[in-house]
């Protein structure tokens, strides 16, 4: 981001002796293990197949666009366009199949294609002309919010949809409906898969591959990065153009998933994915972006929205319990590393 | 199998940083480049390696023009280099395995896997190049935990284990003390004798005159005078500076007055040796040592950045135990950092902000008195700038260190600490530091600390050696020599 | 709560309740979205009437995300209540799943869905019948003819099925001139509202009425002709609560009517929908509650200040006789 | 932010000669007095004194609120939770308005007192505990998201709650509510001469004095700012708390304007208050935050919504031209930065 700022100091694990490097490193995984151990034997319905499903379910759109905020986090940036970028992306794919009736198999390159083009500005914008990161995408957020409604006129995109006297009758096909409702095996729902592939090809590169390497480097020390060689330019680009594209790929799916061109649906999600990779930062004490932090912090999420409701608590106290709870793993987290 | 530079020129903005220089290291030799600060000897070597672009004249690869886009295009031509500022050595949330690594990571000339473990054995067979013994804890750590000289070495160990063609240091041995400087040449020698061209840039004449088959000088951008083998040091400050720079004035008769501050029973470390040492008015103490040798951790004690595990200070007969700089300042005791980058240089502000930060007494700003002080330290110190308002990145990296030093000058103390000033600070503007120094040592005690014997002989008026965190000499300036010292530290 | 305690009479008449209602019947309402008043109100009266059936009413919420919505119909569906209510949703969302869960034998009630599902019962709101109502007597009010500005944001569907009957209205009127339309749905929909109806207030000087089918539109125009000291243009709202019957009878207030259902009415007739239709008994597949104009004076007149005695005052309200049976107490 | 990074290179306007010089430094205003002189000219409406007021009455809580996050920014950080912290204290006032029936007196300072303990353990989590500060006032977001739902189980606060059976019978009382709907002089609303008062005594501590440098040394390096003999912990703490207590006094000022407690109410002003500061980056080519610009920034935002909707604009265009206004803004003024 680009508030000029000290590198964050990482959790120092190496020095803590014992208990307390445990502690360290999973207290947070602990107590969201607790949580859901919790959940589990409390109540039994949570603890159902189904269940389990439906929580993995409904964290599967904000992990994948979580998953590419990560990636803007980790060479330093930021994408605020990720929500405005999937809402875009519902409404692109309900014109394509409602306006115009094209098949599924153009539908979705089109509109990772749209993803890809808009991550590609905002990198062309921060690399390029080097607008700072949260302004160019803020501005990309109001252009893609602004975008989305006019071929519609601000209205939702469904079947039967009239326009200056002109009917469409394109319909979201069974196949692009798939995307979102389909069950592999007829148990595992299809966004479980996608974000499962997205979320390990995604750990493998960026821990286990130079090249994320080379976008931690980046993130580190820009200029250090460049001096030794690293195209710093082409990973920044890069960087905003997977975070585009799997913002518009959580666009397909939520498309799929509601089943119409819905207004707005993707603002809610810049923040739930923030919060994701944030929550990422501290699990397993690396503080630092990653991949594998995000996806747990969009299923700790899930799970505490999934077990709050199956335990009936009014809607009013949830995101209290949610905050006292993501409070209390940062106390623990951070407090025992202080008190050493 | 050469790498040269025709006619080239590079100016930013107003300033000419290089009128152009043409230059060609052959290979098997050692080309010292020396200047004064800002003389456009780190712009020269950042062409060279492709991290800037000449605006006119033209890099030549065997020869051909060749244009490099990026660094990259540089290192694939052989060019490796070695940065002068600390910031472009390391790069933070990395381990340290990776830094070392950090341009096969970049190449992929080990393959697209780099997990940890995969890393581990090519980390160590680069820091193996530069003799560094790293822990594999130490090697899987944050690169931050490392302290700046460290970096620095794992800085050149990443380069040598290129094997290039032409190897750039550039103040190499800024942050580094005797012996550790004296591995790197032995290193460089060697690559000397494999037929590799080194370009060496570096402030401190004895290195120059140790390693160098030939010596360019260069003056505002342009190359004066070149001297091959056999030189002497005379007429390489000659050509530098334009006159032959004023030895400094130690004043004959040294005489110390009243202790300022007593240090009794001081342990630096948990387990090291207490010692007592007074500091006194009117009298330069030059504090050497190995890298580790707790200089910096005496220097923090007293400026309240990492309290004594053991001992008190007193400072004036009153005991002193500051717990934050702030309390520290307003004992009157001022501390220049080691590590300018990091711990001293606000980024993105001017000379004038970054020179008054600690200056700034009253509660509104005023911009005009600022000003005018600043200037006054502009010439004092010479430093090369376009002019107060100029942003300090703008700065060579001399004339940065000029402001960071200036910024304590500014400001009257009882007791100044300098923690290695001279990093990068060319022959002329050490000289104006020093009697700076000297002047302000009227009303206040002076500590100079260094890793360079030289430096300390040079401006000190006694001379006190740390070795494991304790005193291991305690001698007038005037009774020391070189060896002594020497010795001393590696007892 | 703010429709009055469960009445006495509620927990005597449990002896008589069906049997499967005596042992219990768990209830699942998936909603799209649960803040704000009329949700709030909406299940307040929801779980009075749950209560009074001995229902268990297992609720989520899905913060206006659709996928999220989908989803807990899911999850509600796989824990087999013995009858669901969807509470809002988008048709194409929730409709398969709807049909899902009729096949799995559920009992569906939906309200503010578009469905089509015989088996299922729809709940609504006369929403196009309260655009007319309101539509006219805006009409009437300003003397047939003028300048009107109009707060419309398309895309919800209680606000399009008002906005066909405001363009009945419209059609009918050819002497009345829309010459702004302006809104803003957000978090904070009146305090935007009210930013483009100071705007619209200051570009049409001749504006003699806003309709403003939504309380949270209303209000915020009624802030902005405040704070513009303009006491010639009436509002025409829609919807009521107890802080917008503050601000309608607050002296000199602009807004001279509203349009509107209970919420909490609806909330119990939602439920008890369920409890007919679980219980196999007869219901129409469309139930429609039907709005009240409430006047200004109205309330003036009877100093009403809370919704709790608008109830009093105004018992046709509470529409007791939509959906219901002997067996289900009144409440 | 806790993201590493590169500092943000000032744009070097020292260089440029000229007119460019001119373009870079006062392109974006230039662009922002066109649009509004289009305004002017062809809608008399909008330049009259009526609308100018009502502009300025329309952003001055975004304004305040905004101020509040680019202090929060100066000092190298990020305050997520200022929407939240608005939101909250509107609650706050109605519950101490309607349900503890307090007078205004009494109420004032609780709410301003209330942000300052938000701010203060925003800034206690980041300084002490040395939890990332997107992560902490995340944290924070949730809960306070959460509290201000526990006192009315979820209901909007106004005279005639009833909540368990108990009537509540306070009233937004009218010296409240002029925080929000007064005017001075009969003419200019009260907000605005808050807004005014702020925006003022921020711009001359942070711009004239030595506070100001302070603040804006410890964003700069923070380990430099503490060895020049900052106190840079108190510094950020007290950024945090001046953020925390600017949130409050918008949210009263929200309240007053409403004249409930309207759930949710705080939420919008996050974005746009963030808005307002990332358009303050650019604004005079300084490239960091700063009040000036941050106040810019949010008459700019507030003339766009209130021109378009004058030139009665359909509302879903409106997104879409502040979106490509502001992105015409960055090209201009970090394209020809570029070109240069
Ligand atoms: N990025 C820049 N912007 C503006 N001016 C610059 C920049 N980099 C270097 N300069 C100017 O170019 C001149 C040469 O700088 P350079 O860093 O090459 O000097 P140097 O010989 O390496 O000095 P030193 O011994 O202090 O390292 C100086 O006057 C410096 O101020
Ligand atoms: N005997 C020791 N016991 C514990 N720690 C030690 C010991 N010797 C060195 N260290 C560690 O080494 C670090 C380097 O010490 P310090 O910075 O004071 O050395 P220095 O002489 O100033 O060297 P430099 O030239 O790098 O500045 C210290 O931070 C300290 O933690
Ligand atoms: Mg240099
Ligand atoms: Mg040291």
């Amino acid at each position: 981001m680009s508030t000029q700022e000290q590198p964050a100091r990482p959790i120092e694990v190496g020095a803590a002796p014992g208990v307390e490097r445990l502690i360290l490193r999973y207290g947070l995984l602990a107590l969201f293990a607790g949580v859901t151990v919790y959940f589990a034997v409390t109540e039994p319905s949570f603890r159902s197949f189904n269940n389990i499903v439906s929580i993995l379910q409904s964290i599967s759109i904000v992990g994948i666009i979580g998953l590419g905020v990560t990636i803007s986090m980790v060479v330093g940036g930021f994408d605020l366009s990720i929500g405005a970028n999937a809402g875009f992306t519902v409404m692109l794919c309900a014109i394509c199949l409602v306006m115009f009736a094209w098949p599924t198999i153009a539908v979705v390159p089109v509109a990772l294609l749209g993803g890809l083009l808009i991550g590609a500005l905002n990198g062309a914008l921060i690399v390029r002309l080097r607008v700072p990161d949260l302004l160019a995408t803020l501005g990309m957020l109001f252009v893609l919010q602004g975008v989305q409604l006019l071929p519609s006129e601000g209205q939702s995109i469904s079947t039967g949809l009239v326009l200056d006297g002109t009917e469409y009758t394109g319909v979201f096909t069974d196949a692009f409906l798939y995307l979102g409702r389909g069950r592999l095996f007829g148990e595992i729902p299809f966004p479980i898969i996608i974000f499962a592939v997205v979320a390990i090809v995604l750990w493998v590169v960026m821990e286990r591959t130079r090249w994320g390497r080379q976008f931690y480097a980046v993130g580190g020390n820009l200029e250090a990065a460049r001096l030794a060689g690293i195209r710093v330019d082409r990973v920044r680009m890069i960087a905003y153009i997977i975070s585009g594209v799997l913002a518009s790929l959580g666009g397909i799916i939520l498309a799929a998933r509601i089943g119409e061109g819905d207004v707005g649906a993707g603002s809610p999600f810049l923040l739930d994915a923030v919060a994701a990779a944030l929550v990422g930062y501290a699990v397993l004490a690396v503080n630092r972006p990653n991949i594998l932090g995000t996806t747990i912090g969009a299923v700790f999420l899930g799970i505490m929205l999934n077990g709050l409701t199956i335990k009936n608590f009014p809607y009013y106290t949830q995101d209290f319990v949610k905050g006292v709870v993501l409070m209390v793993a940062l106390l623990l987290t951070f407090g025992v590393r202080k008190l050493r | 199998m050469t790498v040269a530079l025709r006619e080239v020129a590079k100016s930013f903005g107003s300033t000419q940083a290089l009128r152009g220089v043409s230059l060609e290291p052959a290979a098997g030799e050692v080309l010292a480049v020396v200047g004064a600060n800002g003389a456009g000897k780190s712009t020269l070597n950042k062409i060279l390696s492709g991290a800037l672009a000449p605006d006119t004249g033209e890099v030549l690869v065997d020869g051909e023009p060749t244009r490099f886009h990026s660094p990259l295009d540089a290192r694939r031509a052989g060019v490796e280099t070695v940065h002068q500022h600390a910031s472009e050595w390391t790069i933070p949330g990395l381990s340290t395995a990776e830094n070392l690594t950090l341009d096969r990571l970049a190449s992929g000339e080990d393959g697209a896997w780099a997990s940890p473990r995969r890393l581990l054995p090519r980390a160590r067979a680069v820091a193996e190049g530069l003799g560094l013994h790293l822990s594999d804890a130490t090697l899987l750590d944050d690169v931050t935990r490392l302290g700046v000289s460290e970096r620095q070495l794992i800085a050149v160990a990443r380069s040598l284990a290129q094997q290039p063609r032409l190897l750039i240091l550039d103040e190499p041995t800024s942050a580094l003390s005797t012996a550790e400087a004296e591995r790197l040449f032995d290193v460089v020698r060697k690559l000397r004798e494999q037929g590799v061209a080194i370009l060496y840039v570096s402030h401190r004449l004895g290195e120059v005159d140790a390693l160098a088959d030939r010596v360019a000088v260069m003056r505002d951008g342009q190359l004066v005078a070149t001297f091959a083998k056999p030189f002497t040091r005379e007429d390489v400050v000659n050509a530098m500076l334009g006159e032959l720079a004023e030895e400094i004035q130690r004043p004959s008769g040294h005489v110390a007055g009243e202790a300022i501050v007593r240090i009794e029973g001081a342990r630096l470390f948990a387990h090291s040796e207490p010692f007592d040492l007074d500091l006194k008015e009117g009298e330069v103490l030059g504090l050497t040592g190995l890298i580790g040798a707790g200089k910096s951790e005496l220097l923090g004690a007293l400026f309240g950045l990492s309290p004594l595990p053991e001992g008190t200070i007193t400072l004036d007969g009153r005991p002193i135990r500051p717990q934050h700089p702030a309390e520290a300042i307003g004992h009157g005791v001022h501390l220049v950092p080691e590590d300018r980058a990091a711990q001293a240089l606000i980024p993105g502000w001017s000379v004038r902000g970054n020179a008054t930060l600690a200056l700034v007494r009253r509660f509104f700003t005023q911009a005009g008195n600022e000003r005018r002080r600043v200037i006054d330290l502009i010439r004092d110190l010479r430093v090369r700038t376009a002019g107060p308002e100029a942003p300090i990145e703008s700065l060579s990296g001399g004339n940065q260190q000029k402001v960071v030093v200036g910024r304590w000058l500014l400001k009257p103390a009882r007791v100044l600490a300098l923690d290695e000033p001279f990093r990068g600070v060319d022959l002329g503007a050490r000289r104006d530091i020093a009697a700076k120094v000297r002047e302000l040592s009227a009303g206040a005690a002076i500590v100079v600390a260094s890793a360079d014997v030289d430096e300390v002989l040079e401006v000190a008026d006694r001379i006190v050696v740390l070795s494991h965190g304790s005193v291991v000499q305690d001698v007038l300036a005037a009774d020391a020599s070189r060896e002594a010292l020497t010795l001393a530290m590696n007892a | 709560s703010d429709e009055g305690t469960a009445t006495p009479a509620a927990t005597e008449q449990a002896a008589q309740l069906p049997e499967k209602f005596q042992a219990g019947v768990e209830v699942a309402l998936v909603r799209q979205l649960a803040s704000g008043d009329f949700f709030q109100q909406w299940l307040l009266g929801a779980e009075e009437q749950a209560k009074a059936l001995n229902i268990d009413l297992r609720i989520s919420d899905a913060r206006n995300n659709n996928d999220q919505h989908a989803t807990d119909l899911q999850r509600a569906i796989d824990s087999k209540p013995d009858a669901i209510i969807v509470d809002h949703g988008l048709a194409t969302t929730v409709n398969p799943l709807i049909d899902d869960a009729v096949k799995a034998g559920i009992p569906v009630v939906v309200f503010d869905v578009e469905n089509d599902n015989p088996e299922v019962v729809e709940i609504q709101q006369s929403d196009e019948e309260a655009g007319t109502r309101i539509g006219e007597e805006l009409v009437k009010g300003i003397g047939g003819e003028g300048e009107v500005g109009y707060v419309y944001v398309p895309g919800f569907a209680p606000l399009d099925r008002r906005n066909r009957g405001w363009d009945e209205v419209k059609k009918a009127n050819s002497a009345i001139k829309e010459v702004a339309q302006f809104g803003e749905v957000s978090d904070s929909t009146a305090n935007d509202t009210q930013e483009q109806a100071n705007a619209v207030i200051t570009a049409n000087p001749e504006l003699k009425a806003v309709l403003a089918p939504y309380d949270e539109f209303a209000k915020g125009v009624v802030n902005a002709l405040e704070a513009a000291n303009k006491t010639d243009v009436k509002v025409y709202g829609a919807d009521i609560s107890t802080p917008d019957i503050g601000v309608m009878t607050k002296e000199g207030s602009p807004w001279v009517a509203t349009i509107a259902t209970d919420p909490a009415n609806v909330g119990r007739v939602a439920v008890r929908a369920a409890a007919l239709k679980l219980n196999g008994d007869p219901i129409d597949t469309d139930v429609l509650v039907p709005p009240s104009l409430i006047t200004q004076d109205f309330l003036r007149e009877n100093s009403v200040k809370t919704l709790e005695d608008l109830r009093a005052k105004l018992p046709e309200l509470n529409t007791q006789d939509t959906a219901t049976a002997d067996w289900i107490p009144k409440s």
